[in-house]
């Protein structure tokens, strides 16, 4: 174990995969010779070379779909986006090509490929550049979602996710590249897809959540035991497949829970868990499930009004205090 | 088609278009391979209206868009192609499945719906494709599959196989950016895929014309620095040729090329849409039809004395029975069970976590609790 | 009130705002010289010329926006796409642009635009033509979403949508198009956004729902009344603005609720609707809120599989009996 | 810019380019023109000089690019305008903003992110827009903007007016397939249109050559049977009467036109990027900062009489001023209250149903209710 950026942690688990599997291919925009915009891809166009680090020009749809067409080749390419914001241009070919090949080819071709990059609000980036949109992608059949939020998830979940045999989507955090935190050094180290974790156990609520905002559920969790309130965060990690039953057997040990998320409220993921905990912990809850997230407007750019809009450790404390009744 | 490629390997490319008038062949074919060429055009139409037929009376439904007056494209242009090639397509995509290889049987179980169908009856009309031959797809979004033909052409360069790409697209498709972002990446990184653009003149209801203010399609290439060609798709000959020059360029110099195929579409844009009604007229539609290839061709082998009468009737008898006996199949391939509701979703169906949310669903149909 | 079909409402709602306002324009792929891909203008490019009803190339990124512009500059598009399954090529600019321009230009433009067509499956068009992705647009503030499932409530939503100075989805069905119904002759006949109607009262559970779904909620509740469960059917016609008031009123006097949609299930609009009601109705709840969806999986062509994976009539029984115990 | 195009309209678009030597004015512009050109140059300079302190101290955040070593560009273009011609851009847009017309003053408190910004703080660096001055906005998305553009073209050829539109990208966008959808909209309906390439050689870190095929941006108007021009976008009075040209064909014929106008970046892409690094030279960018499109016009001006050192100084402070006073008054305009948060997300806040979901951040904030 060493102490490594998230970023850092990617870039190794880039770099690992790419000595492992010549399959493996980096494209995207900026990745090559500029580093990457956000330096992910730091060092890897020198020792990959040029057919592997690929910068592409700006068409997201274009290498979307050229990285999908690939995949059905038998390649494992590794796709870039600046940020997810940008994605949306390329939505047509994740939701109407990679999700759906496999099945609509009964199953002839496999698009094992990965779409990766920022997702969520940074510093002041305003509407069009401040979005997350993990709710969108969860919702197609035929794409696998995660979300790391510490370097050590970074690291195992892109590299799971390389290794699957199927398109997944992976979004990662411009606020988060610059965190640290142990990181395993054995290169088959992998977080298998659907395992949640327990970042930190309690018995009176449980916080569950995902990528970014476990580090404001610990938080809120330390600020919750001041008022002695035990609060269990459990990181999903993953959003398909889902770790449903990490999620019920917090709740049928807290009775309540709260889901914080950094996208907007209205069918979001908060929603779906909502939906799994009164499904399936009906008669354990004790109180209705709550919530916590974006405010449901497009993000605005004074410093003032953004913060109010992100989901913050105030709300997430008030929200628990709300559910536990206190 | 591997009987008629290995014939003209290393035929100089002006040859081929038209004109060798020895008995012995044509175009740089022997009467084997041109017959062979007869025959993939015959049935290609043969299927085409067994299918309408199987259509009419409720075998096959959703959208199905027929190729009948578009053969010559696909035949003279498959002709240029080893098995190993890829070749990508649009939802008109039938009879160039046959002729990529796969067989009529598998191609028309898949329109009943059928398990014995290339894909178990999952894609339809609109998603043929075989893993065996390459032929990469039927896709559905107009002009969806450029990128993913350009990602073929990448992985072709990236393993450094001697391959190429053929990329099919109905001239509307001209007008997405998937087409503008393909062919930059293409030219750019040189990439050996042909696309070739049939343009049989309308998409759906629309002419060229009123959707493009350029019409010489072809010309588009420059934007890109790209080689370009036009060829008549109406004369299959003329096809193989065009294409045949640009398969060279792309195995030897791994150079993209867009290709324009002049065709025309006899059929309505879909089975549901008549042949002609507020978009052209019924005089148009005949005028085309005097051109119809398959005559064209067979009247030109005639007079070249390749064909006789009885081996025009032998070759259009092999086709009837083939396309009889892929109906006789697809009639007989059991429909699928519910259990492949659920399968092929994901191709590593994971043991941790849910990937699937309906349990009301998966417990009717017996699907993955998984 | 005369009998119609829906799509015949359709292009009246059409042709009526079109009179009623010169800055009312019709653009899409076939929707002048064909009369619609599915006939819903026929006859308005005779009535109205060119530049009024206008056949594009497919473009849909690029039509579309086209259609914000025209609408920031003060003209009030109708965008058709021929099915939503193709508007996700166009998603950056419903995403980024409509739904953006007003909050992040602080007000000063207004985009009142509409997109519309057919969403959800028909028969047998398999995966990239059979989706139903009104989760997606309801997600995004910024939008209004409409769902109409009547011709008299074709006609009255896309009128308001018309009429409304935001961007409107307005999620059409192929299969509806040749169903009748009673229609108002009123050329004012507005069906508010945001307004739920009671399709069908009852006691014992409250079935919710949305556009083509209806029609099997009603089926089933009239199945349902021969087993003597007395089935209310809420039709929510919009997503956003939504009706939570007439949610919650029915739930409070059945105590048992059921959402059924076409689309996908997983963070679907029944996952938010679940946790509106026990967000806000918990106490009253019975037993957990049911749900009725498409399979989770992309749609198969064959037409016994493609029946498996819709929200049928029997599921829906199903899951009306077991809310109550039945 | 009123002033200025008031001088010229009507001059023969040829004498424009240059040339025009007599002591009483250049291009057919008279002194107090010319001077009002540097002015505007000038002023986006400090402008932006002014904002890149603010940035530093961190008044103001987020992505911010700037436009120095460009000015020449707007400057040239907008002089050619009138105000209800709409100009709409990408996210390197404050200056081009100033030259629409809009004041220091709500452009830097917009950067401030405070209410008397002209978006109220909400759109920030990349979102400036004013209806008033028909600036239709900085737009975040690479190409996002090229259809909304065509969109307003479409617009004025609606409604039978007597305007165009401006519509500027950086060269990187040209690769987006919303570029290829728009242009040939706007060929194939005539559209009152000019898209203006700022070919300041690179995206972010990617000299255009590395991203396309195809070297000459103007040639890609081929594909669309488009007029096209390339201009010097260091040069004032180039960009000027290119522009001009291709706003008369625009005004009078409802054409499109395609200019690339060459220039350069001094900065970095965004304030967090270096000047110089992995993809340029500090030599290169010296290079292009020898030819400083401000200093060029001032010399050429002082060459030709037409400018003294005085007048260049007062030009300057000025402009200095103009900058300060902005800056000046970001600072005092006070930030947007929380109420601002829920205003503005709809136009037409519906008296039925639910449009905001989010009831603690609402209860929290003062929020809507409905
Ligand atoms: C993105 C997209 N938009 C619209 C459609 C509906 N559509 C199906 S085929 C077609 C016309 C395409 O014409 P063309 O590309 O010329 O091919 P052809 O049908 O002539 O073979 C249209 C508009 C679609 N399938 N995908
Ligand atoms: C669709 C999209 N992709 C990527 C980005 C990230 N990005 C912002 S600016 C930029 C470079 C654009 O270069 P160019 O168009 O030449 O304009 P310039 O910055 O040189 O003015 C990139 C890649 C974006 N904002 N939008
Ligand atoms: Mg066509
Ligand atoms: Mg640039």
């Amino acid at each position: 174990m060493a102490v490594k950026t998230y970023r850092e942690a990617l870039n190794e688990a880039l770099a690992e995969e790419m000595r492992r599997d010549p399959d493996v291919f980096l494209m995207g925009e900026e990745v090559g010779r500029y580093n990457g915009a956000y330096k992910v891809s730091k060092g890897l166009l020198d020792e990959f070379g040029d057919t592997r680090v690929v910068d592409t020009p700006i068409t997201e749809l274009g290498f979307a779909g050229l990285g999908v067409g690939a995949a059905m080749a038998g390649l494992r390419p590794v796709i870039e986006f600046m940020t997810h914001n940008f994605a949306m241009l390329a939505w047509d070919q994740v939701f109407n090509s990679a999700a759906k090949v496999h099945y609509m080819t009964g199953g002839q071709f496999k698009c094992p490929i990965v779409f990766r990059g920022p997702d969520g609000a940074a510093l002041q980036l305003a509407a069009q550049h401040s979005q997350a949109v993990e709710a969108t992608y969860a919702h197609f059949p035929g794409l696998k979602v995660v979300v790391p939020g510490t370097p050590a998830d970074a690291k195992g979940l892109l590299k799971a996710a390389i290794r699957d045999d199927d398109p997944v989507v992976v979004l990662e955090s411009e606020l988060l590249y610059a965190t640290k935190g142990e990181v395993p050094d054995d290169e088959d180290f992998i977080i298998p897809l659907g395992v949640a974790e327990v970042k930190r156990e309690g018995q009176d609520v449980t916080l569950i959540t995902h990528g970014k905002m476990i580090h404001s559920c610990l938080q809120a969790a330390a600020r919750l035991a001041q008022q002695q309130i035990s609060a269990e965060v459990i990181d999903l990690r993953s959003l398909r497949p889902l770790d449903g039953e990490a999620i019920l057997r917090s709740v049928h040990k807290t009775g309540r829970a709260v889901y914080v998320e950094e996208g907007w409220p209205y069918v979001g993921i908060g929603a779906e868990v909502v939906n799994i905990i009164q499904q399936e912990a009906f008669d354990y809850l004790d109180a209705p499930v709550g919530r916590v997230t974006q405010a449901d407007v497009p993000m605005p750019y004074a410093k003032q009004l953004e913060k109010l809009a992100k989901p913050s450790v105030e709300l997430i404390v008030a929200a628990c205090q709300q559910v536990t009744y206190r | 088609m591997a009987k008629v490629r290995a014939g003209v390997a290393g035929q100089p490319t002006d040859r081929a278009n038209g004109g060798g008038s020895e008995v012995a062949g044509l175009a740089g074919l022997n009467r084997t391979e041109l017959h062979e060429l007869l025959y993939q055009m015959l049935l290609g139409r043969r299927f085409e209206e067994k299918t309408a037929e199987a259509y009419a009376v409720g075998k096959i439904g959703g959208f199905c868009h027929l190729y009948i007056g578009q053969e010559a494209v696909a035949v003279g242009a498959f002709s240029c192609l080893r098995k190993e090639d890829y070749v990508i397509s649009a939802y008109r995509e039938h009879v160039q499945a046959l002729v990529k290889g796969m067989s009529a049987r598998e191609v028309m179980a898949e329109l009943y719906g059928r398990s014995g169908g290339c894909s178990k009856g999952k894609g339809g009309s609109l998603h043929m494709s075989s893993a065996e031959y390459n032929f990469m797809g039927g896709w559905g979004i107009v002009g969806g599959q450029i990128p993913l033909a350009t990602g073929l052409g990448w992985a072709i360069k990236y393993r450094g196989q001697d391959r190429v790409c053929l990329c099919f697209m109905g001239e509307a498709a001209v007008n997405q950016g998937a087409f503008h972002e393909s062919l930059n990446m293409a030219a750019l990184w040189k990439l050996p895929v042909i696309y070739i653009v049939e343009n049989n003149r309308f998409g759906m209801g629309t002419a060229w014309e009123r959707a493009s203010s350029l019409y010489d399609i072809s010309q588009k290439a420059n934007a890109y620095d790209m080689p370009a060609a036009v060829a008549d798709g109406m004369d299959v000959l003329s096809m193989r040729a065009t294409v045949l020059e640009a398969v060279e360029r792309a195995r030897q110099d791994k150079v993209p090329t867009l290709i324009e195929a002049r065709c025309y579409r006899f059929m309505g844009h879909s089975m549901s849409d008549p042949v002609h009604g507020v978009y052209r007229t019924r005089e148009e539609v005949e005028e085309h039809k005097a051109r119809d290839p398959i005559r064209a061709f067979a009247d030109r082998l005639e007079e070249a004395g390749l064909l006789t009468e009885d081996e025009l009737k032998a070759l259009d008898a092999r086709a009837h029975a083939a396309a009889d006996d892929a109906a006789a199949f697809a009639d007989g391939s059991p429909e699928p069970g519910p259990e492949q509701l659920y399968a092929d979703v994901y191709a590593q169906v994971n043991e941790h976590g849910r990937l699937f949310f309906d349990r009301q669903n998966r417990a009717a149909t017996g699907g993955p609790q998984g």
